[in-house]
């Protein structure tokens, strides 16, 4: 039997700063053991038990897609001991990974449907990993029009600019990136994500909406959300806890009976509506 | 000599205050005054930086004595620096002590940017006093 | 006894019904013998829920802490003390605080109750006079108050509150006590013996925080030992962590501690944790001439300096 | 399940240092040992360490497969990279003597919640699965145990291989399993129970069963609790609880845990302990907690006792030990709440 704590060894090939205040950096890290890499079969939405050796071991979204082969991302934020060694950490400096865990998205009930994706902030990470999943080339045909709205405080927090580009490009996907406040030479929306959802306002019609942000703004785009006729079982969040196993064991992510590790990370809004209000 | 039969030396942490006893230091070897070579410096800007943290992390992680040294009463460059850290060292010591570590392990000194000679001396008896002692045990993480 | 207990329940319930307060923290039954346990009143009509007696022994002068509304406290002694500290420290606000001061005869300290009956289950007791009647299965012993005395206590000499806003009761004779007396044996030991002493009592620890917890001045809303930027000592139940847990707790409480005892009361694993603490009260008495909890304006030993202060330990 | 033949076996009260000294050759042995006026258990290394005259062990015997502080793995960052040695596996089979029901109850329950998932908690069942729980039937129950409560017996043998009955001068052995009969096998010279003794230990049981006086009516409780995660009585409730980890780390069925890195002449990942109690259980790296204030934490450990557990595996996460009663700073009774919620006074009160 394999033992859960055991993390796999990989290696960083590539730093990538995502925003000006350079306390966002996005990993990419490929396996030293190609059974490994095998074995790491996630899906978009999962997280994994990142350990930067000599710091100790943190839980993070994955932000790269399944279709990306060979190697995995991760968008770290610099926060606390972890993500501040990670942060200090150069190309070639080993990491440990241990996942994938958590439920991930639900990609089946997604297919042929309309999926608006709506994200704020640094939460954008696992959102990004289902938009590039779903525009892959091998995937775009299982699901029909793509909306994503993806907000930040200004145009220098806004993280993987390189895919936004790129996203905007192309005609299969109706992107919307909004900042809060208007700055010169920003040409793109201005305001809340709740406002440029209730402003864009995709249709709930055979749609499924996947939500991901700082609680302040999930607080405000419910309403909005459920004004626009999604249905609670079909509004997926995906939640943040503090964690230290990532399966099930530690004790400190649960709401309620459920742990988000484990049962979660992504919940649709009727589950967290019948779940206590501690997260 | 093989590495493993080579005669233990202690390991001292000294912080020296950067306008008085670093300066002393340097002095000391400037003038090629010889002392022991068993201490590791970390500069500090005054002796009431050094935390108490500092000095009893230093015991945790194995050093086998530790030095502080600072201005003299009255010439701390920010007045009272090193007025503050004496009561705190003073308390720290004998609490320390009285947990059962050695004496000789905690040092501090007043060593001034003149007193070269006097560094070198200070570091001679601790050195030797340290080595009196053995190598650290009590408090040592392993 | 009933006398103060009568007195705390009326300047309750005075305090209560004039509105000076809010809300009265002081003791009531507790569910085992010997204990009590800490009590809210908000009510004037509560106030026969409150009691005194020897087993008071929590320090209610942690409920203050960032307390919003006006709390009348009942302290004795050294309760009394460690919000004076507070109040200093500015943890606790004077005018939000009303102090029901009580004179203390001294605490029974249940562990020398448990050592006394060595594994057998005490079931009820009673104290009377200066006699404790110790009741269990198939035993009831009588034994004089005085052998089961909270160490901390046997060393007071603050048993009147200093500071208080209404006291109830009557003054007791404050006693000349060798306040140090019982770590002088310690402290003659040689280094080793001690390191030996305290190795042995302190590898007992299971880090549960009870004493800090139960300390009425470690109110850091961050203790060291949490701290993550940088992590400065480990959490383990490593013998090396926890020496400097309880070396660094100490040492933080120098000048500060009261000697109340409750970190001592509250270990479950029976660790002396005076012993250690006790030790930063006699330096600051020896090397500073400082008793802590006496006064709301002097400053304490370590936040402050004198250029003649003792240094024979520097070179 | 396998079909073994029951026997029983009796030993002599003397002849326990021998059985253990015996039980060493072959087995790390775990019994209660008495220290100034600790009785913990302790890997004994000889027979006449073992104390068996307890009512109960201040820290539960949950230590043994779940240590306070537990390496699991080492590591060495070299300039090829970093090497991963796994913490080293169990050398010896484990022999667990001297057990009381409640405890060995609290074993079945973290059984439960260490195997279940996805993801197994080898650390736990590796040593879990190679032990050999020989029981120790209470014949003097505390005045704060509460397991008749909670589904147990001061004779009960849940989870139990073999049981030691305490009948004066001697204790006979109740064989449970078949892991308890292979044992017995393994030592021959015992000798077999008279009829007289079984009966005497079976009216024994009766008698003390009896004798348990505090009862919590938990009936229900895991329902009741349901609605009442806003019930305003968790704002009194938890009022002079100081936040301290008495109660969870001597509790036999608590089992939360962190996860660091620690440097000393190796890197070590150890898990230890960790208690629903502190405040920085749940803080977050932003600094945001979820259960920002006693209140939250008190709840978390009564609802995930008596709600969230019996959710997800059917049974309370208590025993009835009483070593959170004995032992909080406070006297904070779990037993005064439990029966409030099953009286329904917690819901009167909040209408």
């Amino acid at each position: 039997m394999n033992n859960p704590y055991i993390p796999n060894p990989t290696v960083i090939r590539r730093i990538t700063t995502e925003n000006d205040a350079n306390d966002i950096k996005t990993f990419e890290l490929v396996f030293t053991d190609p059974e490994a890499l095998k074995n790491f079969r996630y899906r978009c939405g999962q997280f994994a038990e990142i350990s930067v050796f000599g710091a100790g071991e943190c839980p993070i979204g994955i932000a790269s897609s399944p279709t990306d082969q060979g190697y995995i991302q991760f968008t770290v934020k610099k926060v606390g001991v972890v993500t501040t060694a990670l942060h200090n950490s150069e190309e070639g400096t080993i990491i440990g990974v241990r996942g994938p865990f958590g439920n991930g998205f639900p990609l089946e009930a997604m297919e042929g449907r309309n999926v608006v994706i709506i994200g704020g902030g640094f939460a954008f990470t696992t959102l990004r990993s289902l938009t590039n999943f779903i525009l892959h080339k091998t995937n775009r045909d299982r699901f029909k029009d793509l909306t994503v709205i993806y907000g930040a405080r200004n145009p220098g927090e806004l993280i993987y600019k390189y895919d936004l580009k790129t996203w905007g490009q192309r005609d299969d996907i109706d992107l919307n990136v909004t900042i809060d406040q208007a700055v010169p030479g920003w040409t793109g929306l201005v305001g809340f994500v709740p406002a440029v959802v209730k402003e864009v306002a995709p249709s709930s019609d055979n749609a499924i909406a996947i939500i991901c942000g700082p609680p302040i703004m999930i607080k405000f785009t419910m309403p909005v959300v459920s004004e626009l006729g999604f249905s609670p079982d079909e509004t997926f969040l995906s939640l943040e806890m503090r964690m230290k196993c990532g399966i099930g064991k530690c004790g400190r992510c649960n709401i309620g009976n459920k742990f988000v590790c484990k049962d979660g990370p992504v919940f649709t809004f009727k589950e967290l509506q019948m779940m206590p209000k501690e997260h | 000599m093989k590495p493993a039969e080579k005669e233990w030396t202690p390991k001292i942490l000294a912080f020296l205050c950067n306008w008085c006893s670093y300066a002393g230091a340097d002095l000391a070897g400037i003038s090629r005054m010889q002392y022991p070579p068993n201490i590791r410096v970390v500069r500090v800007p005054c002796s009431g930086r050094v935390n108490p943290y500092f000095i009893i992390k230093a015991l945790q992680r194995g050093w086998d004595g530790v030095l502080v040294s600072g201005c003299h009463p009255g010439d701390c460059h920010y007045i009272s620096g090193n007025l503050v850290a004496r009561r705190r060292f003073a308390v720290l010591k004998d609490l320390l002590e009285y947990l059962g570590i050695e004496s000789g392990r905690l040092n501090f000194s007043w060593v001034s940017a003149a007193e070269g000679e006097k560094f070198a001396t200070v570091v001679k008896e601790v050195v030797e006093k340290v080595k009196a002692l053995g190598p650290a045990e009590r408090l040592v993480k392993r | 006894m009933h006398n103060v207990e009568n007195s705390i329940r009326e300047a309750a319930k005075k305090l209560l019904s004039e509105k000076k307060v809010d809300l009265i923290v002081g003791y009531e039954r507790g569910t085992l013998p010997l204990r009590t346990t800490p009590c809210f009143v908000d009510k004037a009509e509560d106030v026969r829920k409150l009691v005194w007696n020897e087993n008071c022994d929590a320090n209610l002068s942690k409920y203050l802490l960032s307390r919003k509304e006006n709390v009348g406290v009942v302290a004795k002694g050294c309760d009394a003390r460690s919000i004076a500290v507070c109040i200093f420290e500015k943890q606790i606000d004077k005018e939000k605080v009303v102090i029901i001061g009580a004179p203390c005869l001294g605490l029974i300290d249940k562990k020398k109750v448990k050592a006394k009956l060595d594994g057998r289950e005490l079931l009820e007791a009673t104290i009377e006079d200066e006699q404790i009647r110790l009741k269990g299965e198939g035993f009831e012993l009588v034994f004089p108050k005085k052998d089961f005395i909270c160490n901390s206590c046997l060393t007071c000499r603050h048993r009147n509150p200093p500071i208080y806003d209404v006291f109830t009761g009557e003054k007791v004779s404050e006693a000349e006590v060798d306040e140090f007396g019982e770590i002088a044996d310690l402290e003659a030991k040689p280094a080793k013996e001690r390191w030996e002493h305290f190795k042995e009592e302190l590898d007992k620890c299971i880090r549960c925080y009870a004493c800090r917890e139960v300390c009425p001045l470690c109110y850091c809303k961050t203790c060291f030992v949490d701290q993550t930027m940088p992590i400065w000592f480990g959490k383990t139940n490593d013998l090396s962590d926890t020496m400097i847990y309880h070396l660094v707790r100490a040492f933080h409480v120098a000048g500060r501690c009261v000697d109340c005892g409750a970190c001592s009361r509250a270990c479950p694993m029976n660790i002396n944790l005076r012993e250690v603490v006790k030790k930063t009260e006699k330096i600051m008495k020896e090397r500073y001439d400082y008793t802590a909890g006496l006064s709301l304006e002097k400053i304490p030993p370590l936040g402050e300096f004198k250029i003649d202060d003792s240094q024979e330990f520097i070179k | 399940m396998v079909v073994f033949q029951m026997v029983w076996k009796v030993i002599g009260k003397n002849k326990i240092p021998t059985l253990i000294q015996e039980l060493n050759k072959e087995y790390e042995v775990f019994t209660p040992v008495k220290k100034e006026n600790l009785v913990f258990f302790e890997r004994v290394s000889s027979g006449n360490e073992a104390f068996l005259d307890f009512q109960n062990t201040k820290k539960s015997p949950k230590e043994v497969f779940f240590p306070q502080t537990e390496i699991l793995f080492t590591y060495e960052i070299n300039k090829q990279g970093v090497e991963i040695e796994k913490a080293p596996v169990l050398k010896r089979d484990i022999v667990l003597l001297g057990i009381r029901p409640c405890d060995a109850k609290g074993f079945l329950l973290l059984d439960k919640f260490f195997s279940s998932g996805e993801y197994k908690d080898l650390y736990y069942l590796e040593k879990r699965r190679n032990t050999t729980i020989i029981g120790l039937a209470c014949n003097r129950p505390l005045s704060t145990c509460f397991c008749t409560s909670m589904g147990g017996a001061p004779f009960g043998k849940e989870g139990m291989d073999l049981l030691l009955q305490d009948i004066n001068d001697k204790y006979l052995i109740e064989t449970v399993t078949e892991r308890g009969e292979k044992l017995i096998k393994k030592l021959p010279w015992l000798k077999d129970a008279e009829n007289g003794d079984i009966d005497k230990v079976r009216s024994l049981s009766r008698n003390v069963e009896k004798a348990i006086k505090s009862k919590v009516s938990v009936e229900g409780v895991s329902k009741k609790l349901d609605g009442m995660f806003d019930n305003k009585q968790w704002d009194l409730i938890h009022e002079k609880c100081l936040g301290c980890g008495v109660c969870t780390y001597l509790c036999p069925t608590c089992c939360c845990f962190d996860i660091l890195d620690e440097a000393t002449t190796k890197w070590k990942r150890v898990r230890i302990w960790d208690s629903c109690q502190f405040s920085c259980f749940t803080l977050q790296g932003s600094g945001y907690n979820p259960r920002p204030s006693g209140k939250e934490r008190m709840r978390q450990r009564i609802m995930h006792k008596f709600n969230y557990f019996p959710k997800n595996y059917g049974e309370n996460f208590c025993v009835g030990c009483g070593r959170c009663v004995q032992e909080c700073p406070v006297n904070f009774d779990i037993r005064e709440v439990v029966e409030a919620i099953s009286t329904d006074i917690w819901r009167e009160k909040d209408e």
